[in-house]
């Protein structure tokens, strides 16, 4: 039963945190371009404002339009269940590392459809886009988790987290890191990041993103913000706990928590600053510049598979 | 005629055998009610298409007792010197005949008003005879366990499906697209006619059984390998496996949408059936090569069949590429079921058949509930081009709604069916690993990736496909005031989208029936390890799992506790209806984002498969500094046809001209042939 | 049987075949229906000469039928034919004479060739006889091939014919007598219908040159 | 007993000459046929029951009573098709109406000797039934006297004329080489007893004897390549005769071959001259196969077709084995009901539209729905679709070759099928199918042409799904007879 309460609990940490994980990368960006930008709370702030905000909803929607925002939240509050952070509990035996693809799939597939559905030409763009960037990159996920799957005999994350953090040292290697890169680069194509995408662009002919949410205002608009913060956090949680899980807690005992919530919060914030560094040094790539890098980790992934079975 | 076997519940099996010959008699009856009542048109669509609902239930009503108490089995002699034809309905069958009967269920229910489009225009009575004798052929291929009597049905089903599809055949080039699915069904007829008797006269039997027990004993490796060869080019044509596939995108959408559901559905998959019947039956795949082969044209077909369904703008072609897609990927789990055979590992062997089986039943059932969904667009607007659609979601809310249950499926979207069976493949194309072999490693690996690419596609291709024809403004005239199809239509499709949503949730119940059929041809059963009616359970050394049914209610649960905990957070907000944001243009067709538009990036990405052209012109008369009336124009070349079928076509016809110079009729020639003839044979054979 | 027959028959068979030769040689109509008559002729005493050694008398009626259809009936027949409908006395042959004539002289050497085994087996007579009637039948034929007109068609075919008779009378010393006058009414009728069509085609095409019959074709 | 069978369209002819009236010809001619068929009935179960019948010249075992049937069936379909064609021609215009009488004795004379062929015991007898067929048949191919009509007719008679000489003197050697044996004036041209001693015989003789026997009597069969008589002569022949011919008169030189083919190899074993026809089978179905994709014509399709059907038959007879022997027998069986079938439906078409052409055929099945309907049926019938006999009979030629281990011949023979299959269906989906090339109302012809095709596609499509036992036991019989049948 503790072990159901930890999990629900880490879930729970997980959707609490995840504006917070947005914020604290703005704030990095900001104070990289010597900015004092809005404080790390800011998300926070914007999410209570635009709930009590009206909406406007196109004439030409439909059915669609009003789905879409409930089935992003509650895909990604499902996501988050399956997701260990700081202890290897979670109520993974709803889905494995397959399922949580297919859960993002679910909000992409949703959102790029309610880009469409309004008829603007910058929704179309926005999904049209999306989903070459998203057919690009989901090998590679696929093919990094295989190579977790291969080292640890599973595709569950939790006994994922768990093998590679009680094997020591004797995983890491060649496969394990070069999944891991992959897996970063996925991270910054899945969830709209420099040099894939411009979170803060607003000009629309650049956008990928924020194109397929134009036309959503008001509460919907902020479940649509906070399922791609949670989608983000949760991106950042996978690539630590399946790849480089070691500080996690693999026995509930006081410190071994303390200790495994220390290292996660240390891991979200090393990531955050990877991803502000990124973005602040970066351009965005060209759209047809970006196959290079979505194959580029599809490869990076292949790699670590071949010298799984081959070294 | 008689039941087989003895046991407690026998009346079970009485009533399994009576209600298959219910299948055939009703069936047969249906041909001939149509037949009667030629004059009678509506009465002659509800004869024929109410019986072989019922025939379909019959034999839905068979299967169920097959899976509850074992296979059922009769003979018959119809041609005496190739002795007694024997008809068993073993679970592998059982489950085919399931997805038939189902699909054939909602076809008939569909066809009951779909059908009446046709009155005035086309013979009825000729579609109510042909579909249920394509109905019964497809029954009976199943049944049959007879190579005889197998080819037999196995043509009449091309047969009757052929004249099906070049029913509308003043429509431009339906007849032509009839033609060549038929052309290409034969060709597969003949390797599988060569292979099976081939099989059966080194048995010396023509029974199945007789066959499988011979199983391939005292042929050589090159003659198993051949045999082997000659099934899978036969079967694949008829499953439309790259380079074979050129006919589907042509036949399926040329049929009448409720005949593309049935041969997308069910016809394709009964070449997966035979073939996992003569690979794993008749001939234990002892050679690994075979396997990998298979999961390598499997692969590639899965690729170039979602690419081409990406680029198609006829809605009924973009589906019958996406069959191809399916196909592709049912061979993926087909091969790796047959490597990890042939290696001895019948556990993991077993989960791939399994995967691959479920697949084939649930695209059975999106794949038909799409086809049915497009023939009521199609019906509604007139047009079969996606760039004419938009905005039917409005007018045909139900029908959108069925049609999206339909996506969802197909695009593999938990908890719907697909999720289920692609989590399968890729859960035992992970096992493979446990080979001891690099090559083998790496090109699962590359499976496995190109199954996670196609995968990614299809959502993109199935995005393009709803939005474009349900979503945003209407493109053209036809499209602006859709009607809601007839409640037949409706019904029909409700059937299907029902059990796409149901056999996703509850897989775990169907897993063991499932596992019954890859039983018999395996001789493992999985299903107890597999799942324990909540979760699916894959142990690799750990345990992998997923549980449809606790993640179906999760999502079905809490979509709704959201939607109502955020509608009424902080006091009813207002919603007000705007305007599309556009940049302040007039809204209208012309700057919405088109299919071509949408699927243009990935087509450029992919451009060096596809060899696509496009080109960008303008209006000349414009001024040079501000464009107007620009036309962009994209082609997919038809690269199967260009560099393989016409030079094949063409070397014949040239062949053809050459040889007929000796027709020249004149008499001194043709004697001089004669005179050549018998001086030759004199010469050689005196 | 005795040395003489053998010889005599041996002789006839072989004037035969040389009539064969001059058939194939010649370039006059009138010429070419004289040597048929001549080769029926001889073919006739071929087959008394067996009809004589064998003592069958049925090969008696055989002889005079040959004599008297083949070298009488026929040619007249044809004359008149060629009388009515003006044919000029051209040949027209596709093939040229020396040319033909080694074609002819090959298909005998050919006719042996395919005997020879007889020989081996000591069925010496057999392989001759057979040897010089296939040679016939051949080179018949390979007038047909060779020449246009109709008429040498229909000679072309009568000189096989001669050929089959001298086959069966030298291999089989006849063949059983219905079967005989079943062949000989069927060379007779077939020699009448062939004449209705050869007027027909010259009433209808203006010539009796057979290669302008070539409209069916593909 | 026997005689009666060559007394019934002997009568019919003479009977059919002598009336001037045409409705009584027709009934003359109609009911003559419906005598022989019930007669050949008679005798063929006599035979299948009591076993073959020798009375001298003629004799009747049971490859001559199947043979029998077919000429019986297919000339009763034709005498009662002709009815109605020959008729509707008549009122056009196309002959002179004292000519009808002559058609009907005509063919009538045609069918007797296609009797006489199947009940010959003695080769010489059969050989000049043979011929006579040849020459009975040839004012028929030239009965509308159209310079065509003249042209084809003229080709028919000298070509045929040239191979069946040759067929005269392959039985003269096979008779020469009974005198070796038995000795002078013991010589026998019966087949039975040339059958009895065949161990015996010279085998060069046979050899050569078998050769132009083949040569000769394949001219007859339309065996590539000397079937160049045969396309002109089918479609320059008027409909129903078309029929015949391919229908019966192909098979019954066939059934002459076969006599030698059961000879030859008792003696020699069935390598050689089950080889000849293999090669003969073969070449005959590339050749049809050639020409079948550039007809243009569709009745010299149909000709072509039959040469490709020929081609089969020689090859499951050539092959051999019970299988081989069986298919060939049901793959004539089910070609001539097939092809009359066909031949009829072509009559109907181009008695509607006036042309054979097939580019100028569109919409058939706008224009005259239910005979295009049969007419497509049929077409699917010869290609070999189930559940038609041709798919049956051209299964069982595929085992029996798949038995025999002829790999080669049986990939030529499945890839020609498929280019022939392929080629014939586009044709006739393009003459059926689309709009008719101008606006046409909708015409059936007449009634009793669309129930005779009915019947005999009813055969066809019987045989594809069930075959009786009476007849199975009849084909294994014959199986039986030949050497290696059993």
């Amino acid at each position: 039963m503790a072990d159901l309460v930890l999990a629900l609990i880490q879930t729970a940490a997980l959707l609490a945190l995840a504006p917070l994980l947005t914020g604290i990368i703005r704030k990095l960006k900001a104070w990289m371009q010597s900015r004092r930008g809005p404080p790390i709370y800011q998300p926070y702030l914007d999410l209570a404002k635009l709930m009590r905000k009206g909406s406007v909803v196109s004439e030409d929607s439909s059915w669609v339009t009003t789905i879409t925002p409930y089935v992003c939240l509650i895909s990604m509050v499902v996501a988050a269940l399956l997701v260990p952070a700081f202890v290897t509990e979670s109520l993974g035996f709803l889905g494995d590392l397959i399922v949580l693809v297919y859960l993002f799939a679910m909000t992409r597939f949703f959102t790029a459809l309610a880009a469409l559905d309004a008829g603007s030409t910058f929704g179309g763009m926005g999904s049209s886009r999306e989903m070459l960037v998203s057919s690009l990159i989901e090998p590679a996920i696929l093919l990094s988790f295989f190579t977790v799957a291969l080292l640890t005999g599973t595709t569950s994350l939790v006994s994922v987290t768990s093998v590679i953090a009680t094997s020591g040292a004797s995983l890491i290697g060649p496969a394990l890191l070069l999944a891991f890169a992959a897996f970063l680069i996925a991270v910054l194509a899945e969830n709209a990041r420099v040099p894939v995408d411009n979170p803060s662009t607003h000009l629309e002919l650049t956008m990928i993103h924020e194109a397929m949410l134009l036309e959503y205002s008001g509460k919907d608009l902020a479940l649509m913000e906070y399922s791609s913060m949670v989608k983000l956090t949760l991106f950042v949680t996978i690539a630590w706990s399946a790849f480089l899980p070691w500080g996690v807690a693999t026995e509930i005992t006081a410190p071994a928590l303390a200790l495994g919530v220390i290292v996660f919060l240390a891991k979200l914030l090393t990531l955050a600053v990877v991803i502000a560094v990124i973005e602040s040094s970066m351009a965005k790539l060209r759209l047809f510049r970006l196959p290079n890098l979505l194959t580029g980790a599809f490869m990076l992934a292949f790699l670590a598979v071949m010298s799984y079975f081959v070294l | 005629m008689g039941p087989v076997r003895e046991g407690p519940k026998r009346w079970l099996v009485t009533l399994g055998t009576y209600s298959f010959a219910a299948t055939i008699t009703l069936g047969a009856l249906a041909t001939v009610a149509a037949l009667v009542t030629v004059r009678k048109e509506r009465l002659c669509i509800n004869l024929s298409f109410g019986l072989s609902a019922l025939a379909s239930l019959m034999g839905l009503l068979t299967s169920i007792s097959v899976f509850l108490e074992g296979s059922m089995s009769f003979e018959f002699t119809a041609i005496p010197f190739l002795g007694p034809f024997a008809v068993v309905i073993d679970p592998l069958a059982a489950l085919f005949l399931a997805a038939i009967s189902i699909v054939a269920l909602a076809a008939s229910i569909y066809s009951l008003g779909y059908v009446q489009q046709f009155i005035g225009r086309y013979s009825i009575a000729k579609f109510c005879a042909l579909f249920p004798l394509f109905l019964v052929s497809m029954v009976m291929v199943v049944a049959s366990s007879n190579v005889f009597l197998f080819l037999v049905f196995w043509e009449l089903m091309s047969l009757s499906s052929y004249l099906l599809v070049a029913y509308e055949h003043e429509e431009e080039g339906a007849a032509s697209a009839a033609w060549l699915y038929l052309v290409m069904a034969h060709l597969g007829t003949a390797c599988i006619a060569s292979c099976l008797l081939y099989l059966s006269l080194m048995a010396g039997s023509l029974d199945f059984h007789q066959i499988s027990l011979y199983a391939g004993q005292g042929m050589t490796e090159l003659a198993r390998s051949g045999a082997f060869l000659l099934a899978l080019i036969g079967f694949g044509a008829k499953a439309g496996i790259v380079p074979l596939h050129v006919w589907l995108p042509q036949a399926h959408p040329s049929a009448p949408s409720n005949v593309s559901a049935l041969m997308s559905g069910v016809m394709v998959k009964l070449a997966v059936y035979m073939l996992i019947r003569t690979a794993f039956q008749f001939l234990h795949v002892d050679l690994m090569w075979w396997g990998l082969l298979t999961l390598f044209v499997g692969s590639l077909t899965a690729l170039l069949g979602v690419l081409y369904a990406i680029a198609e703008k006829d809605i009924k072609r973009a589906l019958a590429f996406s069959t191809v897609e399916n196909v592709g990927i049912i061979f993926i789990a087909l091969g790796a079921a047959m490597v990890f055979y042939a290696q001895g590992m019948m556990q993991i062997a077993a989960l791939a058949l399994v995967a691959c089986l479920l697949h084939v039943l649930f695209h059975s059932l999106f794949k038909s509930l799409l086809f049915l969904g497009a023939g009521a667009v199609v019906h509604a607007t007139g047009t079969k081009d996606m760039e004419r659609m938009g905005g039917l979601g409005k007018g045909m809310r139900y029908t959108s709604i069925l049609f999206f249950i339909g996506v969802l499926s197909i695009s593999a979207i938990p908890p719907f069916n697909g999720f289920i069976s692609e989590w399968l493949i890729f859960q035992s194309l992970l096992l493979s690993y446990s080979i001891h072999d690099v090559t083998v490693n790496l090109l699962m690996a590359i499976a496995l990736g190109m199954l996670a690419l196609t995968g990614a596609l299809a959502a993109a291709c199935f995005v393009r496909i709803f939005g474009s024809v349900f979503l945003a403004r209407p493109r053209s005239e036809a499209a602006k005031h859709p009607r809601e199809s007839h409640r037949s239509l409706l019904l029909a499709m409700s059937i299907l989208a029902g059990l796409c949503l149901a056999t996703g949730v509850l897989a775990a119940q169907i897993i063991p029936m499932v596992d019954q059929a890859s039983t018999d041809v395996i001789g493992v059963s999985i299903a107890g390890q597999l799942t324990d009616g909540w979760v699916l359970e894959v142990d690799g050394g750990e345990v992998s799992s997923v549980s449809p049914i606790l993640l179906a209610g999760l999502l079905g649960l809490m979509i709704p506790f959201a939607f109502i905990l955020v509608r009424s957070w902080g006091g009813r907000t207002p919603r007000v209806k705007g305007k599309t944001w556009d940049c302040g243009t007039p809204l209208g067709p012309r700057n919405e984002y088109t299919p071509t538009g949408h699927s243009q990036p990935i087509l450029r990405v992919f451009n060096p498969f596809l060899r696509g052209e496009s080109s960008l012109s303008s209006d000349p008369t414009s001024s040079p500094y501000s464009r107007r009336g620009m036309t962009y124009s994209s082609s997919i070349p038809r690269l199967f046809e260009t560099y393989l079928y016409e030079p094949v076509a063409r070397t014949i016809l040239g062949v053809a001209r050459r040889a007929s110079i000796i027709q020249t009729g004149s008499v001194q020639r043709y004697l001089a042939y004669i005179f050549a003839a018998l001086i030759l044979l004199l010469l050689v054979f005196r | 049987m005795a040395e003489l027959d053998v010889n005599l028959i041996d002789g006839l068979a072989a004037l035969v075949l040389l009539t064969a030769f001059l058939i194939v040689a010649t370039g006059r109509m009138r010429t070419l229906v004289r040597v048929f008559a001549l080769q029926s002729l001889a073919l006739g005493l071929l087959a008394a000469a067996v009809a004589y050694s064998t003592g069958y008398w049925h090969i008696y009626i055989v002889a005079a039928l040959t004599i008297l259809l083949k070298a009488l009936v026929i040619p007249r027949i044809i004359d008149r034919v060629m009388d009515r409908i003006q044919v000029a006395n051209d040949v027209e042959p596709s093939v040229r004479t020396p040319s033909s004539l080694l074609i002819a002289g090959g298909l005998a050497i050919l006719a042996y060739y395919v005997a020879e085994p007889l020989i081996q087996s000591g069925e010496t007579i057999t392989a001759g006889a057979l040897a010089l009637s296939l040679a016939v039948v051949l080179i018949g034929l390979f007038v047909m091939i060779s020449r246009k007109k109709a008429i040498t068609q229909v000679i072309g075919l009568l000189v096989m014919e001669n050929g089959l008779f001298m086959a069966a009378l030298s291999l089989s010393y006849g063949m059983p007598l219905i079967v005989e006058l079943g062949v000989f009414f069927d060379i007779m009728v077939a020699v009448l219908i062939m004449g209705v069509f050869v007027f027909r085609i010259n009433r209808t095409f203006d010539t009796l040159d057979t290669s302008f019959l070539r409209r069916l074709r593909d | 007993m026997l005689e009666l069978l060559l007394l019934i369209p002997v009568l019919t002819a003479l009977v059919c000459l002598l009336l001037r009236d045409r409705r009584k010809v027709e009934w003359a001619s109609s009911l003559g046929s419906v005598a022989l068929l019930a007669a050949s009935l008679l005798a063929s179960y006599d035979v299948v029951t009591n076993g073959a019948k020798d009375e001298g010249t003629l004799y009747m075992d049971g490859l001559s009573a199947f043979m029998l049937m077919l000429v019986a069936i297919v000339s009763l379909a034709t005498s009662l098709y002709s009815v109605g064609y020959m008729g509707r021609e008549l009122q056009e215009g196309r002959f002179g109406a004292k000519r009808i009488s002559y058609y009907y004795a005509l063919l009538h004379a045609f069918v007797m000797t296609m009797v006489l062929v199947c009940l010959s015991d003695n080769l010489g007898v059969m050989w000049i039934a043979i011929e006579a067929t040849t020459l009975a048949s040839a004012f028929l191919v030239s009965f509308y006297n159209s310079e065509s009509s003249l042209e084809a007719a003229w080709k028919y008679v000298i070509i045929c004329s040239v191979g069946i000489t040759l067929a005269l003197l392959g039985t003269i050697l096979l008779y020469a080489s009974s005198i070796q044996q038995l000795g002078e004036g013991g010589g026998s041209l019966e087949w039975s007893s040339l059958l009895a001693m065949a161990g015996q015989l010279d085998p060069t003789l046979l050899r050569i004897s078998f050769i132009l026997v083949l040569v000769g009597y394949g001219t007859k069969v339309g065996l590539a390549p000397m079937h160049t008589w045969l396309p002109d002569a089918h479609s320059q022949a008027p409909t129903p005769i078309s029929a015949l011919l391919s229908g019966v008169l192909l098979n019954c030189a066939m059934y002459a071959i076969l006599r030698y083919h059961m000879i030859s190899s008792t003696s020699l074993g069935p390598g050689f001259s089950g080889g000849l026809l293999v090669l003969f089978g073969v070449l005959s179905m590339a050749i049809a196969a050639a020409f079948i994709i550039l007809a243009k014509d569709f009745k010299r399709l149909l000709a072509y077709s039959s040469i490709e059907h020929m081609g089969v038959i020689a090859l499951g007879f050539g092959i051999g084995g019970p299988l081989g022997i069986i298919g060939g027998l049901l793959q004539m069986l089910n070609h001539a009901l097939t092809k009359s079938a066909l031949f009829f439906g072509a009559g109907q078409v181009y008695a509607r539209t006036k042309t054979r052409t097939i580019e100028e055929i569109r919409g058939l099945s706008k224009t005259m729905p239910i005979t295009s309907t049969l007419w497509f049926a049929g077409f699917l019938a010869i290609v070999g679709c189930p559940p038609f006999g041709i798919f049956v009979s051209e299964l069982v030629i595929l085992m029996a070759g798949l038995q025999a281990g002829e790999l080669l011949v049986i990939s030529l023979y499945l890839v020609l099928l498929a280019i022939i299959f392929a080629v014939v269906l586009l044709r006739a989906s393009r003459m059926v199918f689309g709009h008719p090339p101008k606006e046409q109302g909708r015409r059936e012809g007449d009634l009793s042409a669309i129930l005779l095709i009915v019947a005999l596609l009813a055969g066809v499509l019987v045989l594809g799904l069930y075959l009786p036992q009476g007849l199975n036991d009849m084909l294994e019989g014959i199986a039986r007879l030949f050497p290696g049948g059993g």
